[in-house]
């Protein structure tokens, strides 16, 4: 049987798919005990032993100062952010997208503009952004929108370009004027594309969280790896990132189910 | 007057010509049929007369003014390849366009109905479901239909609106003779009562001349073996129809019983 | 013009820490209502962008050095105030070296520090002390964060950097400190500025902010309790512990009296750091592009003493406000 | 004519496009005219007088230290090791996002891990990047390629998945093993979709670039950014972002036309 | 042996039955037309015998052993909406499957032939073009095709491998009837000369009876009016048929002859 058409059992799906990261974790007791032996006071790769305190610290003992958790405080403020941040882009992304993918005059109007936004890194131009967004919450949440509305936006447009002349043709055959041809027709369409977008940006955002929290912020996961890591404090770091890639994880996984469930025709047209 | 003007029509792809100098005068209510080599522009005709594609020189004129360069609810259209929402079930597909129906403000504000516009369009698009044999299917997605079954789905959405003149490219290629008798019936009883002009591309010649009131023959009036994209084609033959409406339906109801007893005898054999 | 809520925005740092125990201690709260006004105190972790905040008008007053006093709201035409002079570097920031005994062997190599910073400067000064020039060195813009993890790759041999991640640095084996600010004491200073216009404006506000800072000081001097546990919540807030904490403050001279402050203002001393200050600025193109000669940007210091242009005086030392905590009159 | 039907005429749809940039442009020189009124030495928002001279100081003046004029050896520093990440990004997105996309086994096994990869905030991990890639050329080009390289994968992944199964199995049909299938079946409908995902990534190239010569540089137009940084120099920094974003929208325009021109099918059934 | 043999062969799609209990025996050589109601599983039937779709229950053997569960060369198809290549010229479409004849090296490491197996086999496929009448359209993106031409690609491109099995579903419904007719002859001849073994659903009573040696009619048996997805379609008659390849091209040719005819009576009229 070809190699296209052989397909892994649920099973061996789900071991295959733990492979590399176990090897990952191979390699990284490897060279962490090698960097150890070498020199027993290494930061840089620290023990398990050593992480797990550290876990034990951040995420299972109360801050007597605070009487936090830190890590759940800090989750529960970077996801916030997160949330609101995504939530914000979706929608531009959709709305501007969908407008810039179908009419003419608005591509002509707006997309060079787009595109030159979403080339501006936002994080060279950060004074003027502060200024006009201000230091506190909206400030972090606008740096995420700046860095992946622009993306979305541009996705979006692009897929409806995607779609074909004969379905707007048929459509305004059927009487749709503009606004209702983009209710209807390329909307709904839309929104599994949306949910892509969003999944493929997902890593973006959380970078641009975190480096939202640590230029000015007194919380948030961002915040708590820029505390640690003028002290080299890999022992907090690395289950930090562990646990914001667990979570982008399950929030990529999340979105696929959603799509999965709620637009039955996307899926049923395409192979995977 | 004539709802359709062509005059002196030339369409070219590149170097490529399509159509060359095409004439052609269609009253209201006509239903023309047309045939030709398949490739020689019948489809590039009707995607001009839906205002799709433009004629690159000549007029064509929808009630004496030139039509306008884009699809209206006007003309309504079935293309070739049946293209319908991969979005929306099949009750749905069929829904859309009394939803969208531009008068009411709801149409225009959300492309949808509410209410008592909802149920009446519910109930008008499941008897045309029922017409064209998909009430069974009606909550599946197109992805999950037949090759026939989406060209029906296709065939009713767009007659489902009424429109004043209704395009029809090769609706019936994919459907079995049963049913497509049926949809023959469908359309003539549609032309009849809302008196449209149809435009009916097909290449099974007896329904070309079962159906039309005119039969138009696209074809090449010259040819050069070198250069075989140098000349278009035009219209050949444009023949008058005598056969109306309702001696139609009878004719196609004896036709109906052909098959019957098709089945009949094969049972026997 | 005056006003009522003012905002001050510190980084975090050894000697800034303070003014977090002073935010949640409830100190400024108390000195700022005793003034009649509010004073938020914003915590903004990338030091050079609350300076630049600052500088562009979003605060009334910010922690930063003498050198970055200078070059960013001075040379930016905010005319800043040092209401405080905290402390100075006294070995809290040193050049290190990886596979080196003396400070000559830096010769040829490259040197990563956060160009244009204070490390930028005290390099330049060890340099000079041993009669080499920047031209000896190739240095090379290493970000704050990123220093340690760079001094780990065998591509790095020689830093410029100050704590903790300078005791990071040492803590790893073959790491030789050459040169260290306690052998140009006094030169690096950590202040606590405002905007000279909002000061003038509204006193109020400077007192408020020069009187909570000195009882914080005075806590935290104690080696009672409560001095304990304000250094551990200085430690925490930084990331570390008292112990850790501690161990930073050792390296720095805190003036916990407003007297030594008052006195170190108007002593000589600082205007000859200064004048060493502008000229590496100036010779590193950090008074902006107009500048014509370290005399662009005028600094002004107790008792009439000035440097550079007067009638552009941007960088004030005034220790009148230390002077009246000095005396009890706040 | 219904709006999704109007199309603008050339001049109307550049002058259209222009319009933006000119708004943005009056809104900056209305904002820097007040706070410029307000202190005339203000770094913020500096005038476009400052800003020329400034321009002329980088752009057009030799280095009297170095020799050189310091823009276009910043630009050339940046631009090569920009075209070497977008290279190797795309090769790496190309091939494993067609091998995820159409081998099962392969997918079981990768698509988690990328997806994982895709998600770490790698500025948080730099000290564990630094010790692999070490700290010259290599780390900067690497840091661009893991900021984008599984951005391309998933995406490209995703359009293979979008493939009809009839092409695939039609391909089969023919002789097709899975190798050939992919090489040309799958590879050449996959250019425009590289194109496509290579011109949505340019944003998050420059993006890392710019984070990797801040963090370990002695040249490049990120290092000289966040070199300026430190004393609020607007004038160039402006400047600066406005020459990449100019560079950006240009490499963006020129993969555009590159793939109109190269893959004339791709345009020719989609509605654009 | 037979080539194909279908025991007890159930096919459901979630509660839907599509296919119940189909039982069929095909002697290799033989030319299976298929017949029967839009939607009733033809296409299904087909998918099956390609290894695109799993069988829910029973048997499907190929020479004895189970149907490989894929594609392969064995078995061409065209598809009843034509699917070539959108990245490839017409020419390129039809050459595809001779470079990818798995037997040489460079076929299998880069999927393309060189040299004189390039031009040979650029050489065959231009002669398959002009078989099908795309000759001067080889330059040309299927997207640029019209229906009948792109279906005529689909043609093409699958007949020129030869495959033991070939499988077409509705392969003329988009021609007119002189393309038509070509392309019966053509099919009828490969047929002949490799031996192959053909299944072809068809619309057209006529085509199916004059072009198969055996005529498959699918239809449901049973029906419940309220359940209408509860029971499938079965082969309900399987008629064998006489006339056989070298007769049916004399006939054909007298069909042209007749459609001839009928282009003249026009003209005069
Ligand atoms: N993916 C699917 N999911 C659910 N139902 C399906 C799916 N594919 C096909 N069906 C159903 O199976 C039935 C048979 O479909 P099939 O395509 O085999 O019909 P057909 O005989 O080829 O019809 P036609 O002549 O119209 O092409 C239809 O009722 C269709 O709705
Ligand atoms: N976008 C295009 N670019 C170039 N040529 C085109 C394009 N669209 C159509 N053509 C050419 O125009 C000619 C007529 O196409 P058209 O689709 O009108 O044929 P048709 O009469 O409908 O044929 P059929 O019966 O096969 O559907 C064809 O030769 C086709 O190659
Ligand atoms: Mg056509
Ligand atoms: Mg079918």
């Amino acid at each position: 049987m070809r190699l296209v058409n052989r397909k892994p059992g649920r099973m061996a799906a789900l071991s295959l798919g733990a492979l590399p990261f176990v090897l990952l974790l191979i390699a990284y007791l490897v060279a962490s005990g090698l960097r150890l032996a070498e020199n027993p006071d290494d930061k840089l790769m620290p023990s398990f032993a050593s992480i797990g305190a550290a876990i034990h610290q951040v995420a299972f003992t109360e801050n007597p100062r605070s009487g936090e958790i830190v890590l759940w405080s800090d989750t529960w403020a970077s996801l916030k952010r997160l949330g609101i941040a995504l939530g914000a882009s979706a929608l531009i992304g959709l709305c501007l997208g969908i407008l810039i993918g179908i009419v003419p005059y608005l591509r002509a109007a707006l997309a060079p503009f787009i595109t030159a936004l979403s080339m501006i890194p936002p994080l060279a131009i950060l004074p003027i952004l502060f200024i006009v967004f201000g230091l506190d919450e909206l400030s972090k949440v606008m740096l995420i929108v700046i860095g992946i509305a622009p993306f979305i936006v541009r996705d979006i447009a692009l897929r409806v370009g995607e779609l074909p002349a004969e379905q707007l043709i048929k459509a305004q055959t059927l009487g749709a004027g503009s606004w209702p041809l983009m209710l209807r027709v390329v909307l709904p369409q839309m929104w599994p594309r949306l949910i892509d977008a969003l999944r493929l940006s997902l890593g973006a955002a959380w970078l641009f969280l975190i480096a939202a929290e640590a230029i000015a912020s007194t919380d948030g996961l961002g915040y708590r790896i820029f505390l640690v890591r003028r002290y080299l404090s890999m022992d907090i770091i690395l289950p930090y990132v562990v646990w914001i890639t667990l979570l982008a994880f399950c929030m990529d996984y999340a979105l696929r189910l959603l799509s999965r469930r709620l637009f039955p025709w996307a899926e049923a047209g395409a192979r995977r | 007057m004539n709802i359709i003007s062509v005059r002196k029509l030339w369409k070219t792809y590149g170097e490529q010509v399509v159509l060359e100098n095409l004439n052609l005068e269609v009253k209201e209510h006509e239903f023309v049929t047309i045939v030709g080599a398949s490739g020689c522009g019948k489809t590039t005709f009707l995607r001009m007369l839906l205002g799709q594609e433009a004629p690159s020189r000549g007029e064509f004129l929808l009630d004496g003014r030139p039509l306008p360069n884009e699809p209206g609810p006007d003309r309504g259209i079935v293309f070739q390849r049946y293209s319908v929402f991969p979005h929306l079930t099949v009750l749905e597909n069929v829904m859309l366009g009394l939803e969208l129906d531009g008068r009411s403000p709801s149409a225009r504000l959300l492309g949808r109905a509410f209410g008592s516009r909802r149920r009446e369009a519910r109930e008008r698009a499941r008897a045309m479901l029922v017409e064209v044999g998909l009430d069974a299917a009606r909550d599946k997605y197109p992805s999950m239909l037949s090759g026939g079954m989406q060209q029906r789905l296709s065939i009713a959405q767009s007659v489902i609106c009424n429109p004043r003149i209704l395009l029809l490219d090769e609706p019936f290629g994919a459907l079995d003779p049963g049913i497509s008798s049926d949809m023959h019936r469908l359309i003539l009883r549609l032309w009849e009562r809302h008196r449209m002009t149809i435009f009916m591309i097909t290449h099974d010649l007896r329904e070309g001349f079962e159906l039309g009131t005119r039969l138009l023959v696209f074809d090449k009036t010259r040819l050069d073996a070198q250069a075989p994209d140098a000349f278009g084609a035009t219209i050949t033959y444009d023949i008058p129809l005598n056969v109306k409406g309702n001696r139609l339906l009878q004719e196609l109801d004896a036709a109906t019983a052909r098959t019957e007893r098709f089945r009949e005898e094969v049972e026997l054999a | 013009q005056e006003k009522k809520k003012f905002k001050l925005a510190w980084s975090i740092y050894v000697g800034w820490m303070p003014w977090d125990y002073a935010d949640h201690s409830g100190i400024v709260k108390k000195w700022a209502d005793k003034y009649g006004i509010e004073i938020e105190v914003v915590q903004i972790n990338d030091y050079v962008e609350s300076i630049n905040q600052y500088t562009a008008g979003a605060f009334d007053a910010c922690v930063m050095t003498n050198m970055d006093a200078l070059t960013i709201p001075a040379a930016g035409g905010v005319d800043s105030t040092a209401l405080i002079v905290g402390d100075y570097s006294n070995g809290n920031d040193a050049v290190v070296l990886k596979g080196g005994k003396t400070l000559k062997d830096i010769k040829g190599r490259n040197v990563n520090l956060v160009e244009l910073s204070v490390s930028h400067y005290l390099l330049a000064r060890a340099l000079d002390s041993v009669g080499m020039s920047e031209r000896d060195v190739k240095v090379v813009n290493t970000s704050d964060a990123d220093i340690v993890a760079a001094f780990t790759t065998p591509q790095v041999n020689a830093v410029t950097l100050w704590n903790p991640q300078l005791a990071e640095v040492m803590a790893m084996p073959n790491a030789a400190k050459v040169f260290d600010s306690s052998r140009i004491p006094g030169e690096i200073l950590d202040l606590t500025v405002a905007n000279s216009d909002v000061l003038k404006a509204n006193p109020a506000f400077g007192k408020a902010l020069v009187g909570a800072w000195y009882e914080t000081m005075a806590i935290m001097a104690a080696d009672d309790a409560k001095g304990r546990a304000a250094r551990a919540h200085m430690g925490e807030a930084s990331g570390t512990d008292r112990a850790g904490y501690e161990a930073q403050l050792k390296a720095t001279h805190m003036y916990y009296q407003p007297a030594e402050g008052v006195a170190f203002t108007r002593s000589e001393q600082l205007v000859q750091t200064m004048d060493h200050v502008r000229k590496f600025s100036f010779a590193h193109g950090l008074l902006g592009e107009g500048a014509r000669s370290a005399d662009a940007v005028g600094i002004a210091f107790p008792g009439g003493k000035m440097l550079g242009n007067a009638r552009n005086l941007k960088l004030r030392f005034d220790d009148a406000w230390m002077q009246m905590a000095a005396e009890g009159k706040l």
